[in-house]
């Protein structure tokens, strides 16, 4: 099976145009919160997404946006719940990171690790109530570490549920590299549970997608649960405003602000052996370097790549990125008359 | 109108209830035992037995509720609650408010409570008041055959989550299974009452957070619930004999909380009791103070509760434990001291 | 007397205390980075980031504790507590019981906590009167960057667990974190009492325990603490332009609870308001209630609380938590009451 | 390197003998709450216990007693707390499932999968205070499937801890079959979290002993935690007064009370269909005998075992046995005189 690219290109492009809007929106100070975009992993949702069938269901984490918008529900609605409005998706109670869809089964949760059990009880359901139904459980390399998520995958494999645990491996939890504190391979890990367990790129929706359809199909006929992993970027940082993208982005004034305070702490008195400041100081270094690399040297970008794909096709790329550049000045305009 | 035991009344009124709907699920860990009865009738795909990973099938019963089952979800004992207690505390109370009222999670978590056995204080913790803190949860708690298997009717029909516990002195299978069966060289001290007694024919529901009145007085009112129900009534009738006519009142329900039931009694008595055999402090006894005096009644008040840690041993464990005694003493202190 | 941020004070004594005492070792989330200077100054050994694992790492700090180290675990959030609060209630808390007095676990387990700058339900939560219920746990609250220090070092040298809440509206770093930074756009309602001001050269620990009266006053009691001390303290100042003498209690501590400084207060006012930013029912203001009563005290009762899941929209939250507004409504009210 | 047989056999006995006098003792109605006994392991908990030194750690489940007898705690003590004295080893507050020695570093839980997060804190203080000491967790392979477990398997694996994590799988779950719940296998995922992990004879104490030895060094030289797993019986049930093992004991008295409401459940007009019906039966049926079958046909013993290996050594044997019934009387007398 091969995938209709173009479906894939406007949802790929749906997604980041909302989010460049949202982070507009956030820098006017009108969103309140953590705001965490998913700029850079638009690979892997839509390679997931766009299969999804009416009954199936989403269980996400706190960056829950693009499979909100992939799958259909209304710009408008989102947006104005992101502004704390009572016409929003939830009445302004849930905000960005508590977004929830009942006619699309889908639910977010801002506690990490959550869309483990969350899409194994959907699953659960389908199996009872909804036959050739799936779940599927976003979540991120650092919700692997999760007590709740690794149960869950054991309960859906024990169970054979209709589950498809999809981990979208940015590298990162907040500050932290997640090899720092991830013993073994989260691939085998999975695997380990008695379920496939692939790695693909996930920086190509066109590979997420073929592997996905393997999975949901899996899933479709009872087979149970699979995992797949998937590298993508973070190119936004942790959440708008991140310290470290800010580090990267104005390094002077940033690091006239971090450093007297850390020069001062390392040069105490007291404290560990000179050796292991420096160690401290380099893994700061290391962390900034990092960043500083994801945002000005690391190039790759899956829209892009999909674009350059479509190479050819270049008049029907423009229809679809004029069609969802309206669509999404638009919503805004919608959600927030006149400003 | 039949005798039935308490658990056998709880599997009853669930064995109707799951005949009616076949979106009724139970699942926990070893429930293919623990409700042999409903497995055999129900099969194995509607009494699911789990492994021991509570964050995991609580979570899932949430999520399963919310896609349109009825979870059962049983949680062995309520101390092991706290390794799964997010999905209470940040998801299933939560999901109304969250979802601006559009989404419920009308999730059933059973769980046995409660100490009186000699198991420790890891096993033996009632915890009514520390889940009824969190706004949106549902707490119900039964101290009569006829009340268990009610309540879980109710609990059902509820439309967001309950915990409904079953307190292990009242349920013959637990004390069998923790330590009386198979030998005939131990018992415990089993209310009766609560243990066995007349159940409807056909299960209906009774209303939501109502208390109910056990027995009348006018000297002093005792606030209670679960097994401590009987230890009051017990020491209502010790009081009686030194003349001082308690009045009995069952909670049945902590969230919501039957304020106006507990009001009207104390605007008689002018004194309260609280019973709690969950801990002492930040609980039900101190809620129950709060409510009154935001009424404007004025009163004497007094408690009898667990204050520490369950010990072990069997005689420590009778004292940590509100009982007749306790009560007794409580209760002429309380008589001690003038009305306000 | 230098000044400080109520973070930087926090540092500050941390500091000092982890430079005298080598068996202090800071982890959790992103450590490395929340604690950068303690990071460089101390090294990776002792301020050690961990995995999303909080249920492990809060168990092994407790164990740690147990085994000669002084772990301060951090929790990132109090809200994520719930998916490892099984380490306190039934290890850490218990402890002490379960050996006999032969054994404790002084761990500190540091957490932020509270709204006000609209992260919604599942981030803004306080719990602390949650925390409480158990038996065994201490659970402290600073209000300002001296005590902030301060209760460090007295939880530090608390032999047993102590949980640690620091509200984000006072410690800036947070507040940049979580959506001030990196924009001008945005501002939040943050007292300035709380979030900077003098602190001693050399820190010292506070009496374990201990209220302070932050406002005197003769004729209303309001008990509070957190961010809702300042609250409390403004509405204090408007109820004085009205006539009213409002005496401002900052708890500091839940537990222990210094009920003594509650009630002498109360003795004198005869009306009391808890101001309580963790949710209202079945928690502090309850039980601050029925330990005034349980000492024979009459007097009139108030609480301005968090009655249930905080919104996320801006305005709504306004409204969900404690604020100036809603204290000095409250305290109007009270007043209109006659002294029982 | 080899173990000192007639030491772990004396071990071995002691715990074996210890036991079936708490079980006497349990039947006379003087110990209270859930009484798990571990008879049927104690190959495994000698194969690793007699190889730890002062300032070693424990972290152990609900079947706690053998490593403390093994690590020398007074069987007194010990008695007297089963008893809820206040001369108890915990003073009467802790009871069977909560042991607690300071002085051994030795910490149980009733909470199935609190062993593993203690004995990464064991690790973690030694790791600052006690360079070259170990810490070992004992638990079921129940136990495996909760997160918390596996959370702490991660975390000794990422800090390098010195920690060993031994599973002792006797197949059961009270009355679950763990391999109906568990997906995948415990030693793959063990090893997924990065550290050595390996499934040894559970009933050859020798065989525990040699890889318990390896992943003791291993620790102590400081690089990293393992994972042991080994096979064993439950021969008293999962605690005393164990339904099934009642049923497979006495089964024309025991069956007499279950049967008559499971004929009226099964036969009620609703419910699911008679095939499922059917198989529930079957399932209950089966694991009746499956306790029936490690009731009276397995008639593998650990003790046995190692006492067929030491065959020719009678005298030596005997000398012991006599040595260890002594001990135990004596204890007995001591925590309950002229019983
Ligand atoms: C239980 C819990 N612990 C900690 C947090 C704080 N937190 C929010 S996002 C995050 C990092 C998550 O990393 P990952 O799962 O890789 O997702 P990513 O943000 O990289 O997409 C953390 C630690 C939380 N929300 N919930
Ligand atoms: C968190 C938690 N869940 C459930 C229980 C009830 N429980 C006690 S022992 C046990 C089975 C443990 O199985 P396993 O780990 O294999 O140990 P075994 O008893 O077989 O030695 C269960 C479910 C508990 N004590 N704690
Ligand atoms: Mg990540
Ligand atoms: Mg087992």
């Amino acid at each position: 099976m091969e995938p209709d690219l173009f479906m894939l290109y406007r949802q790929m492009l749906r997604s980041r145009l909302f989010e460049e809007a949202v982070m507009e929106l956030w820098n006017e100070g009108r969103i309140s919160g953590e705001m965490h975009l998913a700029i850079g992993e638009e690979a892997i949702c839509p390679g997931v997404c766009t299969q999804l069938r009416d009954g199936d269901a989403l269980a996400l984490d706190h960056r829950g946006t693009p499979p909100l918008v992939m799958r259909g529900v209304s710009l408008v609605l989102l947006l104005k719940e992101f502004l704390g409005s009572p016409d929003g998706l939830c009445r302004g109670w849930g905000g960005h990171m508590h977004l929830f869809a009942p006619e699309r089964l889908t639910a977010s949760s801002g506690i990490v690790g959550a869309a483990g059990p969350t899409a194994v009880g959907f699953a659960l359901a389908h199996q009872h109530l909804r036959a050739g139904a799936v779940a599927v459980a976003f979540f991120g390399d650092g919700a692997a570490n999760q007590g709740m998520l690794m149960e869950a995958m054991n309960l859906a494999s024990a169970w054979k549920l209709p589950a498809i645990f999809v981990c979208k491996d940015n590298q990162w939890a907040i500050t932290t590299r997640s090899a720092s504190v991830t013993g073994g391979d989260l691939v085998a890990r999975a695997a380990s549970f008695g379920m496939p367990a692939v790695e693909v790129d996930g920086m190509d929706a066109v590979a997420v997608w073929k592997t996905a359809a393997t999975a949901i199909a899996r899933a479709r006929t009872g087979e149970g649960p699979s995992f797949i992993k998937g590298c993508c970027l973070r190119s936004e940082g942790h959440f708008l405003g991140d310290p470290l993208v800010r580090v990267a982005r104005h390094p002077i004034s940033e690091i006239t602000e971090i450093a007297p305070p850390l020069i001062k702490a390392v040069g105490k008195f007291s404290g560990t052996t000179l050796a292991a400041r420096a160690e401290s100081l380099m893994k700061i270094t290391e962390l900034i370097g990092t960043t500083v690399k994801e945002q000005y040297l690391v190039k790759d970008d899956p829209l892009k790549r999909l674009r350059d794909t479509l190479g050819a096709q270049k008049k029907e790329c423009e229809q679809i990125e004029e069609q969802c550049r309206r669509e999404i000045l638009q919503a805004v305009e919608d959600a927030l008359p006149g400003r | 109108m039949r005798e039935m035991s308490f658990a056998g009344a709880i599997e009853d009124a669930l064995a109707q209830a799951m005949a009616k709907d076949s979106r009724i699920v139970v699942m926990g860990e070893d429930v293919h035992m623990l409700r042999v009865n409903l497995f055999a009738r129900f099969g194995k795909d509607r009494v699911r037995s789990t492994p021991i990973s509570e964050a995991a099938f609580l979570g899932a019963a949430v999520a399963a509720a919310m896609a349109g089952l009825k979870p059962v979800a049983e949680i062995m004992m309520v101390d092991f609650i706290a390794v799964a207690v997010d999905a209470l505390l940040n998801h299933a109370a939560k999901l109304e408010r969250f979802s601006g009222g559009n989404w419920k999670a009308p999730v059933v978590v059973r769980t046995a409570c409660g100490g009186g056995y000699g198991d420790g204080g890891q096993h033996e913790q009632c915890l009514w008041g520390w889940l009824a803190h969190i706004p949106g949860l549902a707490v119900v708690v039964p101290s009569t055959p006829a009340d268990a298997g009610a309540l879980m009717l109710s609990a059902l029909e509820h439309d967001g989550p309950v915990v409904y516990l079953e307190h292990k002195l009242l349920a013959d299978y637990w004390l069998d299974y923790l330590g009386a069966g198979g030998r005939k060289s131990v018992s415990f001290d089993v209310p009766a009452a609560g243990a066995k007694g007349p159940v409807p024919d056909q299960w209906e529901s009774v209303p939501w957070g109502k208390a109910v009145i056990r027995k009348d007085g006018s000297d002093l009112t005792i606030a209670s619930l679960g097994v401590s129900v009987h230890r009051a009534s017990e020491a209502a009738e010790d009081l009686a004999k030194e003349g001082i006519a308690a009045e009995v009142i069952d909670l049945r329900s902590v969230a919501p909380l039957d304020i106006e039931a507990i009001s009207d009694s104390v605007a008689k008595t002018a004194r309260l009791m609280v019973v709690d055999e969950d801990y002492k402090e930040f609980g039900l006894s101190g809620e129950i103070a709060a409510q009154l005096l935001e009424r404007g009644l004025s009163f004497r008040y007094g408690r009898v509760c667990t204050e520490d840690t369950v010990p072990y041993a069997r005689h420590l464990e009778d004292e940590a434990l509100p009982s007749r005694g306790r009560i007794v003493q409580a209760a002429r202190t309380l008589m001690s001291q003038r009305k306000p």
